[in-house]
């Protein structure tokens, strides 16, 4: 989903500031939270991508108004209701089943481009990329492919990539041109960039009206 | 962040964590030892140290640093160190010429067994919009200005490789041993905010006196 | 500027909510500040696109937990305090130069692309058109340019056109293909789409590190 | 929206806004009779009944249609109807095979002078987010589904432009003259997130009685 957690890009939040000599947590129920989020999941077959997308799914002015623990005690609130409906049993383990990777299509040195995908559910491909053309620099293997996994509709295994792209590529001309982003992305959220772009064309017609 | 009005509040986050955790052990679903010694790994045991250890046995031992840059799962396990979020772990080399970034602007994705639990800056909007578009302008945030010759590499982890940075040896710790020099490297250089620097005072006259001896030993830090 | 108040195509918000027999203003203060709004931003030689620049520029948690009227309020106050700041008067009116409009660039019929534009400062192209593929299907002539009005840097007049995309190429293959969307871009803001795209590429090498 | 809590508190919206006339009338710079007479004019003459106006009569007058279409600034002028946001109207037209929806993106540009001032859904983020990217599920927000072979054009207002959608005249409408037919408007229908609908049984009968007096009323309401 296109949601505010997506916020590689956004501009208007400010300076970082940096905390000195930061406690590990700010106070007791961040770690009981901590703790929780990891030990529950685990009993109520939660897998991280789903728990992710429960995180997503917080309504953005609430998510940009809570803390990242407060985020995961929403989500976990979140999923447990959700699994209460059905009496916190486990579901069907269909993210279990063995299933064959698919082949890798690209290899290292290969162009591609990020494929304009915009799911309504989780995805691990941020806007910034889509559509941008980049370079695959490492095959790191099998993972499973994040947008299924978090909706317990298969594993749907495939090879990630490391993909490099050229900061002008992303941000256009003013971008510094030594300036380079590297992101992991699935086999299917990628396509080749050598052959034609096709774009979808409005038929050519005189007017609008 | 102030969350201490909240844990007044019965529907601040504190009573809600309780009621939850009530909840889940009355199902027998969670075990609260087990949430307590979870608490204690990630507040007492596991931190930067971890990762401090990590790059002054690279900055020390060309061959374990070659290891690391291969494959920095094993290299850290040879170490002792593993666990959530370490299954994947990729080492990325600061150079004089390029300097790495990790970010994750999805969430806030970080390499737990090297680093620990991530700093608020590093889960912050701020961080996690500004990384991939403005780079420089995020390490001027953090005070550290890099001429415009050197390269910047920003790492979107968005997938379930977690990155870590190995900063540079700073200059003037040729004499320093491994432990000495794991005291030296701050979790902020290993996400690549910052730059190691070398103790003042002391070390500073040691840098000095060392001049000679630093140039060909720099040279082997080269990647 | 890339604030949280450029969402189209953003996901999470939930159902649009419809209310009945919905009054004009919700409470008497709405009534005031638009009225309040309209009247003070010209004594004080505030323009339009700067206006619309200080709400964009509230902070995303306050902008999302907001409603309309309380965003133009909070932009009234910060334009007023920056105005203070300078006694109150009128900044030079570099807006009201007489600049000479460049010429149109593209006529209907036209394909172009809009370009990956991420101004810091105000900007009235959408995110989710950058990148993407139109036609040009009416010239509805020159306007003043937002993008350095909102900024006092100059009218910069400029042709407007009507362009129209295709749902697919702003949202990808499972797009409706009965959906176009017609979106109003000034000049600077496109690009001839035949000619050739550069990306820019990263250099060719084998490996990343 | 529920506002009322702050009306109450010191540091709400109400609060500022009468500080904030207090200080602008006390510096000369606005006056408080001409804010009373701006609310006025948006909460009692400028509305959508403007441009249900506008559109009964592009559908009984086919040379005025023409007009509205070619010029929709100039149209609307002909029968008095002008102000801010309305000096660059266009005029769109509904056909059984083109539907048409009008939103902005980035704020919430809309054609006052024509339709009054925006509801709230227009304004909602849930509106504004979904109208370019799901044009059909926010119609079905609305309880409008369009046939598969209908055509949406989606109209984001990002320039100076505004829009007015002309709706599809209903059947059973042939025998209503101008006035009646502009009871039938609505302002959703003007937006594109409703079709207009003929009067049912009782309103038929309303209008045909009361086909003399509606005329002469509604035009002293004109802007």
């Amino acid at each position: 989903m296109n949601g505010v957690h997506d916020m590689g890009g956004m501009d208007g939040f400010g300076p970082v500031v940096h905390e000195d000599d930061e406690p590990v947590f700010h106070a007791e129920w961040e770690g009981r939270v901590y703790a929780l989020v990891g030990s529950a999941l685990r009993a109520i077959d939660v897998n991280v991508d789903e728990f992710r997308h429960a995180i997503e799914r917080i309504a953005p002015a609430q998510y940009l108004a809570s803390s990242y623990y407060e985020r995961w005690l929403s989500a976990l609130e979140t999923l447990l209701v959700e699994r209460g409906a059905t009496g916190m049993r486990a579901r069907d383990a269909v993210a279990s089943r063995a299933e064959t990777p698919r082949r890798a299509r690209f290899t290292p040195g290969d162009r591609v481009r990020a494929r304009n995908l915009n799911p309504a559910g989780h995805t691990r491909m941020p806007r910034y990329v889509r559509g941008k053309s980049g370079v695959i620099r490492r095959d790191w293997g099998v993972f499973v492919f994040p947008d299924s996994n978090a909706h317990h509709a298969g594993t749907r295994p495939q090879h990630v990539y490391c993909v490099e792209f050229a900061a002008r590529e992303l941000w256009g001309k003013p971008a510094n041109i030594r300036e380079r982003l590297f992101i992991d992305l699935c086999d299917e959220y990628l396509e080749p960039a050598d052959k034609l772009r096709k774009t979808a064309k409005p038929k050519a017609r005189n007017r609008t009206r | 962040m102030s969350d201490d009005h909240h844990n007044a509040a019965p529907t601040g986050p504190a009573a809600r964590v309780k009621a939850l955790e009530a909840l889940l052990t009355d199902k027998g679903l969670v075990k609260s030892e087990a949430l307590d010694r979870i608490v204690d790994t990630f507040e007492h045991k596991v931190g930067p140290r971890n990762g401090a250890r990590v790059v002054a046995k690279a900055w020390t031992d060309p061959e374990y640093r070659k290891r690391l840059l291969k494959n920095a799962t094993a290299a850290v396990g040879e170490l002792g160190i593993a666990g959530p979020e370490g299954g994947h772990l990729v080492a990325i080399e600061n150079t004089p010429r390029v300097h790495n970034l990790v970010v994750c602007t999805l969430c806030s994705c970080y390499p737990w067994p090297v680093l620990g639990l991530p700093p608020v800056w590093y889960k912050s909007f701020a961080y996690r919009s500004r990384a991939v578009s403005d780079p420089r302008g995020v390490l001027r945030d953090f005070g550290l200005k890099l001429p415009d010759g050197v390269e910047i590499r920003v790492w979107d982890s968005s997938a379930e490789m977690r990155y870590l940075v190995l900063p540079e040896r700073p200059r003037g710790t040729e004499r320093m041993n491994e432990n000495e020099l794991a005291l030296l490297v701050t979790r902020d250089s290993m996400v690549g905010v910052a730059k190691v620097s070398a103790p003042d005072g002391r070390a500073r006259d040691a840098a000095k006196s060392e001049r000679k001896a630093s140039t060909k030993k720099r040279a082997s830090t080269k990647g």
